[in-house]
């Protein structure tokens, strides 16, 4: 059952639309019920080869020796291909907008990683042929120590999972193993908070396990090109990674997809497309890798386990006074996205409150698990289940209602977020309010009269005197130490009865309280004009794929 | 035998779009000669229903009927470039290059009618069902259709529009983490109600019950449609799944869908919605997107609601039976919490 | 490299086929071998199929009904004489799994599944097994699932024979899995409990999950023995119920769950309590 | 390598393809007649996405061995509509928006239509009991099982449909 509230931010909309906001029917319904929507696996080529590989067993090897010869002349095999066939068989995911290095090869080098880690393809007649030939390639494996916990993986003397990382853990802005976030002064905030509530989460590793397995077919064109029928879930994000890795111009590679049996984040890691258009170079037929639903489950990339350690400080009235967040993201044995993903949470920390005093850590951490990648609600899923689970416990601390506790501390337009950027277009207090009403969970009035936008801004928008690891250890030599702890002011509620579809209010300029505020973000671009130029291109790249506009900090070499 | 009733809550915001933008997205709009539309993208419908909602932003734009348009996208011969779809990017980033096509096509097809009208154009405006007429005078009209086959025909005009949409890359302070990560959230409030089974640990879902902020509904169905299996996701995140059951340990991961469980049609339970719809500043007509952040509130939303129920707390997902058997045998039995804003 | 496919008229020829070729497998319903086959087990170089109606004939024979090895799920539910066994058929994968899986095939399914042996060994079902020449040997079903994954045990199921149970309701049976309607068995347990005088006698309990194959929980059979089915008749039997258990450790529950709520489970199954 | 040639009805018409030993149904009707409504999901009978109808029962196309099929009548999606009039289950499914990625929709609705042959008046729990064997990662379900339901009841059949939700 699902209802409309639109006497909430009335007048910030204009209802007067003939399609946009209308329960049309779905472009693509009929194709669905009626069975004729084509995925990419539906296209049928005469003289279709299938590809599979050769999978690691351990977690972590050494590869002494690999023997193909008897794969080679196995019934139906048309080609097999190690990894001296892949033009540059080393890449990583992000090196496409210039983040990270590259720490991944297309088939193993020297050494597996992960248990599953792609090692010889085959290529064949039918897939009957190929599993049969897969049978007859000789691996020698050199074992070696495996680390599978994130905190066990960044001590000394841990087992070194990814030469390009030695100290397992992702560098950012080649001078730190984690991405930092510094607000305030969560030590003094924490002497002075009336409870402290230190706990610990976990999410463990979950598969997208969309319907359709991750695949593509590859096939010549006559244009000496190849056509790329695929899932993916970003075009040209996978015509770029098979550009570089094959070593081809872009445009030799022709794309097609955008018709796909469910992604949810698990198909933007190009798994097989590489492989596919290689196949078919070496072949010069149409070649077939979809991956099995085991592999799909256990091989093919999952989102990443995550580890939180969150400490509060909460007050007896229930405003919490300061947040420190330590995190662990579980990448597995390469980077793929993960290192962009603890990135998200610190953008994320505090979460939809105002909080004076933040201070998180994010750590994008190897391990010789299979390698982890986006999934819906990437970077955000895991740290929501941990701060909303800690919201409760507060709530629980201090004697408050848990709607009540949000509702006090939730941001409002106007005020500073911990990443420096002023608030606006906020709707926690409100939706808050509905599930209240709906679910009959009684909040008293003064709650149900407050909104997002009102209460805000003022002193809820300085920006504090912040010391960071660069200017000394957090509570020494602070730059101005006299500065008082700071305590969020109050929302004040306003007289008038809920709902609160309210103009924007008065905004009281803060005065700056140490150093002066950074300028606000500038507004976002008025709909939908791109609103600057973007950044100039990265150096010309020295493979076919595209490079695009810088990501902050690491740069790729 | 005892089963306890909980009752818990969260509430979350969501990003919308790639964080530090940088994640540009591109459109074409072009109208064939008798005024229908198509609109060229590489964006890809995985099943969030990219197609339709960019439709319906065209169509809009444009003051066409909805049946005067189709999207065609993913091939990167015809496609222009786009980022992908991911990161709830979908709605707000290429919804917004398609408005930009679509009002470039739209102000040639504008100025054709003036000139077959021999008005100005910044007279006329469409009625959304296929006609451009004057401002004030709907008889002083001429069919879309007539438009484009004397934009094709007679005038030598291209109807057709180009457009992309990028938020700027923001850099990233290594000290303070100072950024900007993006321009709109939406929001989101949900109440679980279940029950735990304290011999077995076995939690069922009873109700769900929420408030969802996601600024202009675009296609209000298919928000539905996002809400309801985002949540279904939750809740099986919450319960159920994961390709490492005893994770940091590797053994016994799942092979099939026997073995990685997540809840079956008779796992299920009513959920009841409410949509909130603040405009984004900065989202085509004010749209942020839902696609991801339906499934956020509702593991906090279970955990707390079993803590409601026997006083445990789990903070390792899945909350599998094991899980909370286990603590309630530490904790020496069920500790009913009594019930947070009472209970239906 | 690819399989090849025999088909025989009779079970019989099928039986002297397999037993000619190591490399054969029997092919019944296929949920076991065709999953293998598609997922590249290529240790299946011969497919052993038989047309022989008489696999897929259910018999009244006096005091026992015989099912051939090729009866499916959804003969069994489509069969009044089985009524005893439709709850336990209806809980076998989904509809189409019910439309392929048999009765034959059920006797061979890895832990957890099989919750039909777990069934038939409750009811004290014996199974006809017919080698490589000679006729069909009468093996109970307990026996049979001991001997069931020893190299070189070989022999072809022909069929299963049930005793009818005097009372219907004597007979029960609970399935306990994470996902419903239809999901793997954390544990199943079937028990089939005679009473005169309203004392249990000659009572047979089987687990399904709590062994590499389904086994009697003899324990809580002698336990049971001569009490009633009230919460201070079943107490003693409670309190046996993870003896001689070696329940595995899988991707939906630890040995650990297992052993923690067969007790609970059998209280729930022997007091006709809800799930 | 050898193949064996097989005869089926397919959606009413006549089919012959030759198939490799130990071939499934799904490769069959994929490849060998170039019906790919039928979809692969898993190739282990766990997803039900290739949920096709033999003989008018529910089966799965991946483990179903397609010589054993010869002879026999097979009904896929593509066989639902009559010409160009949907069946109620396909209007259905569209009317509440039922599909989503739509991957897994062929399969439903064949497990549906089963389901409807032989139930037109199926309850809620029926409808989930019949579905049971088919994953969905798109939906959680709920728009699915109203459609089956609103199916029957303008197919005629009286679904005894709850009101509201009800726990199946």
């Amino acid at each position: 059952m699902l209802e409309f509230r639109k006497e909430y931010f009335k007048d910030e909309r204009d209802d007067r639309l003939n399609e946009v906001g209308q329960p049309r029917q779905r472009q693509d319904m009929l194709g669905h019920v009626t069975g004729r929507t084509r995925y990419f696996d539906d296209h049928a080529f005469e003289g279709l080869l299938h590809l599979k590989v050769l999978r690691s067993p351990h977690p972590h090897a050494r590869l002494r020796a690999i023997d193909v010869s008897a794969a080679e002349r196995s019934p139906g095999v048309k080609r097999v291909i190690r990894a001296a066939d892949v033009p540059v068989n080393k890449n990583t995911l992000l090196s496409l907008i210039n983040f990270g290095k590259d720490d991944e090869p297309l088939l193993a080098v020297d050494k597996v990683r992960y248990k599953g880690e792609p090692i010889v393809a085959v290529v064949a007649e039918s897939e009957a042929a190929a599993y049969e030939a897969l049978t007859k390639i000789r691996v020698d494996y050199d074992p070696l120590p495996a680390v599978f916990d994130v905190e066990e993986a960044i001590k000394p003397g841990a087992p070194v999972v990814n030469e390009t990382y030695p100290a397992n853990t992702f560098e950012y802005h080649e001078k730190y193993n984690h991405q930092k976030l510094r607000f305030g002064d969560v030590e003094r905030a924490f002497a002075s908070a009336d409870f402290v509530v230190e706990e610990r989460y976990q999410m463990s590793p979950i598969e997208h396990a969309p319907t359709e397995t991750n695949g593509s077919i590859a096939a010549p064109e006559t244009n000496d090109r190849f056509v790329v029928h695929t899932c993916t879930q970003a075009l040209f994000f996978s015509l770029g990674t098979a550009a570089k890795l094959l070593d081809v111009p872009s445009n030799r590679l022709h794309f097609i997809g955008g018709t796909v049996g469910g992604g949810f984040g698990g198909k933007v890691d190009s798994l097989t497309e590489p492989l596919s258009i290689l196949g078919a170079m070496l072949t010069g037929r149409p070649v077939r890798y979809v991956l099995g639903r085991e592999e799909e489950m256990q091989y093919g990339c999952p989102r990443g386990a995550e580890r939180h350690y969150i400490k509060d400080g909460v007050m007896r009235d229930g405003r919490i006074v300061a947040r420190k967040v330590t995190s662990y993201f579980d990448a597995g044995a390469y980077t793929r996205l993960s290192s962009y993903g603890a990135v998200k949470c610190i953008a994320h920390v505090p979460g939809p409150y105002t909080i004076p005093n933040v201070h998180a850590d994010s750590y994008c951490v190897f391990t010789n698990r299979t390698p982890a990648t986006a999934m819906r609600g990437f970077g955000i899923t895991g740290v929501d289940f941990s701060l909303e689970v800690q919201m409760d416990k507060l709530a629980h601390k201090v004697g408050m209602d848990p709607m009540e506790f949000r509702i006090l501390n939730a941001y409002r337009d106007g005020d500073m977020k911990a990443h420096r950027r002023e608030a606006h277009n906020c709707a926690l207090v409100e939706c808050v309010q509905v599930a209240a009403e709906k679910a009959g969970w009684p909040i008293r009035d003064e709650y149900r009269r407050m909104n997002s936008l009102t209460g805000g801004g003022g002193e809820r928008a300085a920006i504090p005197a912040t010391a960071t690891d660069e200017a000394g250890r957090i509570g020494a030599g602070r730059p101005a130490s006299t500065t008082p702890t700071r305590v969020p002011a109050m929302p004040i509620p306003p007289p008038s009865r809920e709902p609160q579809p309210a103009a924007a209010p008065p905004r009281v300029a803060p005065p700056p309280r140490s150093a002066p505020p950074p300028a606000p973000s500038p507004p976002p671009p008025a709909a939908p004009a791109p609103r600057e130029q973007p950044k100039p291109a990265a150096p010309a790249p020295q493979h076919g794929a595209t490079r695009f506009s810088s990501v902050f900090g690491t740069r790729r070499r | 035998m005892a089963r306890h009733r909980g009752r818990g809550m969260a509430a979350i915001n969501y990003p919308i779009g790639m964080n530090l933008g940088g994640d540009p997205s591109q459109a074409l709009v072009h109208s064939n000669p008798d005024g229908k539309f198509t609109v060229t993208l590489s964006a890809i419908d995985l099943g969030q229903g990219m197609k339709q909602v960019t439709r319906q932003i065209a169509a809009e734009t444009l003051g066409v009927p909805i049946a005067d348009v189709y999207v065609d996208t993913a091939d990167s011969d015809t496609g222009p470039h786009d980022m992908g779809s991911f990161a709830s990017r979908g709605t707000h980033r290429v919804g917004n290059a398609v408005m930009v096509a679509a009002k470039e096509a739209r102000g040639v097809m504008m100025e054709a009618a003036a000139e077959e009208l021999e008005v100005n154009a910044a007279d006329l405006e469409t009625d959304g069902r296929g006609n451009i007429h004057v401002r004030g005078a709907p008889s002083r009209a001429i069919a879309v259709k007539d438009v484009a086959i004397a934009a094709q025909f007679r005038q030598g005009k291209t109807i057709a529009g180009r457009g992309i949409f990028l938020i700027p890359l923001s850099e990233v302070n290594a000290e303070t983490g100072e950024m900007s990560p993006v321009s709109c959230y939406a929001h989101a409030c949900l109440v679980a109600d279940l029950e735990v089974d304290d011999e077995t640990g076995e939690v069922t879902m009873l109700k769900m019950t929420s408030a969802y902020e996601l600024g202009r509904a675009i296609n209000p169905k298919m928000v539905e449609q996002q809400l309801v299996g985002g949540a279904w996701m939750g809740m099986s995140h919450a319960l159920y799944e994961t390709p490492e059951p005893y994770y940091p340990d590797t053994a016994h991961g799942p092979r099939d869908f026997n073995e990685y469980v997540m809840p079956g049609p008779g796992d299920i339970c009513p959920h009841d919605i409410a949509v909130l719809e603040r405009p984004a500043p900065d989202g085509p007509f004010g749209g942020k997107g839902p696609g991801e952040m339906c499934a956020n509130p509702v593991l906090p939303a279970v955990a707390n609601a079993i803590f409601n129920a026997v006083g445990v707390r789990i903070d390792q997902l899945p909350i599998t039976p094991e899980k909370v058997l286990r603590a309630l045998k530490a904790q020496g039995g069920a500790r009913p919490q009594g019930a947070p804003g009472g209970r239906r | 490299m690819t399989v090849q496919v025999k088909t025989f008229g009779s079970m019989s020829e099928a039986a002297a086929a397999l037993a000619s070729d190591r490399a054969a497998r029997f092919f019944s319903g296929g949920t076991l071998l065709m999953r293998a086959i598609n997922e590249g087990d290529t240790t299946i170089a011969t497919l052993v199929r038989s047309t022989d109606p008489g696999c897929r004939q259910i018999r009244n024979e006096g005091a026992r009904v015989v099912i051939g090895a090729g009866v499916r799920m959804v003969d069994i539910l489509a069969n009044r004489d089985l009524a005893i066994l439709h709850p336990v058929a209806r809980v076998v994968g989904g509809p189409a799994v019910r439309a392929m899986a048999t009765v034959g095939g059920n006797l061979f399914a890895p832990s957890p599944y099989g919750d039909l042996a777990v069934a038939l060994l409750a009811l004290d079902a014996t199974v006809m097994v017919q080698g490589a020449y000679g006729g069909a040997q009468q093996t109970p079903l307990e026996q049979f699932l001991a001997g069931r994954d020893r190299a070189g045990s070989s022999g072809l199921v022909m069929a299963v024979s049930v005793p009818r149970p005097a009372s219907p309701d004597a007979f029960r049976f609970r399935k306990v899995a994470r996902v419903k309607p239809k999901g793997v068995s954390v544990l199943s347990i079937a028990a089939h409990l005679p009473a005169t005088g309203g004392r249990i006698a000659g009572a047979r309990v089987a687990y399904g999950a709590m062994a590499p194959t389904p086994i009697r929980a003899r324990a809580v059979e002698r336990a049971l023995e001569g009490r009633t089915l009230d919460a201070a008749g079943i107490a003693p039997a409670l309190a046996a119920a993870a003896e001689g258990i070696s329940p595995p450790t899988d991707a939906l529950a630890t040995a650990w769950y297992r052993r923690e709520v067969v007790s609970v489970h059998l209280r729930r199954l022997l007091l006709g309590e809800g799930s | 390598m050898a193949k064996t040639p097989v005869q089926f009805r397919l959606n009413g018409a006549d089919k012959a393809v030759f198939v490799d030993g130990g071939e499934n149904l799904l490769n069959a009707l994929r490849r060998g007649v170039g019906d790919m409504s039928t979809k692969f999901g898993c190739g282990q009978g766990t997803c039900g996405v290739c949920t096709v109808l033999i003989d008018g029962e529910p089966q799965l196309a991946c483990l179903t061995l397609a010589e054993t099929c010869a002879g026999r009548g097979i009904e896929t999606a593509l066989g639902l509509a009559d010409g160009p009039n949907l069946h109620p289950l396909q209007t259905a499914f569209m009317e509440h928006f039922a599909a989503q990625c739509g991957f897994c929709t062929s399969g439903m609705l064949m497990a549906a239509k089963a389901l409807l042959d032989r139930n037109p008046s199926p309850t809620r729990e029926d409808v989930a009991e019949a579905i049971s064997g088919n994953i969905c990662r798109c939906t959680g379900y709920e728009p699915i099982i109203n459609a089956i339901l609103d199916a029957a009841s303008k197919r005629g059949g009286q679904a005894s449909r709850e009101q509201g939700h009800a726990r199946v």
